[in-house]
């Protein structure tokens, strides 16, 4: 068990009412596996089905492991422009 | 000339051309996205803008390097504007230059509309009613309303 | 906001942004033509554009017109310019302006592909190694040498 | 039998050596009428099969009637831009 640090955006960091979480994940865990976890917290209802992740600054797919030493993300539907 | 940033400053279009102008380059395609006064039939008054500025900025480096494998524009720059913006105040600016008006609209093209879809940035507008949403254009409307 | 105009000053391009930008907007698309310095493999030194004026504008007005119709574009602004111009000048500059970007590209796209066609504009180009030449598109060389 | 003046521009201009020639035209006379005569000018070589020509500053089509008060240009193929 490891603590993955996730940075929240926009509408995410304020339905949860922070800028950054803090994630208990399994080792081998995946990006599902932590989005699964991120659910249970309070204001986690904004999410959609499938929220992207970022890791390393760039977007991952779900089965992709997570390395408690990435710097990981969580990307609202981005509106640039 | 290849250059992208996520500024927190005024956009200057016209910097944007002299950078990418050259006597090589017959033509220059230059996109500005400016805050615009109504948004889903409601009334803007203002828009904040924020980004995941480290992973924006990589994002349009890669649509900068797709661009030119595509469509052969070797001078392209984009700047993107965030924090509190006003209403006509201009969040972000392409231009993309090349021998030819093709390739260089092609490109401007291309990267406006991955910016769209790809680059973390996004927009919080607050509504002259009052109201403030968070911009979703995967629903049409924001995502939270107030 | 339409205008066209063919003009024998130099062209400033943030000029003509300025003059379609407007709240109601969110989209700005600009095309700049410039001198460039080579032309089918030859090395340019500067060319001399000329133009039935008259029937230029005229033609420039009919094909902004056609711009707004198809793409609902009503802030559209053109100008051309004639006379003796350098490498990297400006010899047109098209911008147009929408609520959104995809009729504001397209129409810049589709006046400056008109303008090709069928605005009464010619270029003799000059080049370095002495010689000159009528511009010719529809020959793919010029029709007349030296 | 009117006379037609008829600008030139451009290569035209440069090969039949004026910016302005005046054609005589039968009375009924068409734009591919007017421009049979004018290829007996000298440097008219220049022009191609089927130039184009303008009518009081819109494109004519060959079977277009041309009156002496109209204004006629002949239309080197364009390169603006």
């Amino acid at each position: 068990m490891s603590l993955v640090t996730v940075q929240l955006f926009a509408s995410y960091a304020e339905s949860l009412g922070r800028p950054t979480i803090t994630i208990p994940l399994e080792a081998g865990g995946t990006v599902r596996d932590l989005v699964e976890n991120i659910r249970s917290l309070p204001g986690a209802y904004v999410l959609p089905e499938s929220p992207r992740v970022a890791i390393n600054r760039r977007f991952a797919s779900p089965d992709q492991l997570v390395d408690s030493r990435d710097e990981v993300a969580l990307i609202p539907p981005v509106s640039g422009g | 000339m290849r250059r992208v940033a996520i500024v927190s400053r005024e956009i200057t279009p016209a910097a944007l051309i002299a950078e990418v102008q050259s006597a090589e380059f017959g033509a220059i395609s230059l996109f500005v996205g400016t805050v615009r006064d109504t948004n889903d039939g409601r009334s803007v008054a203002a828009i904040d803008y924020s980004a995941y500025t480290e992973m924006a900025e990589s994002e349009l480096e890669k649509i900068i390097a797709e661009a030119e494998d595509r469509f052969g524009v070797a001078a392209l720059v984009v700047e993107h504007r965030v924090g509190a913006l006003a209403l006509g105040d201009v969040s972000v600016a392409i231009a993309a230059a090349h021998a030819h008006r093709g390739p260089a609209l092609d490109a401007t093209r291309f990267v406006i509309e991955e910016i769209k879809t790809r680059v973390p940035i996004w927009k919080l507008e607050h509504y002259i009613d009052g109201g403030r949403e968070w911009v979703d254009p995967s629903q049409g409307r924001g995502v939270i309303s107030a």
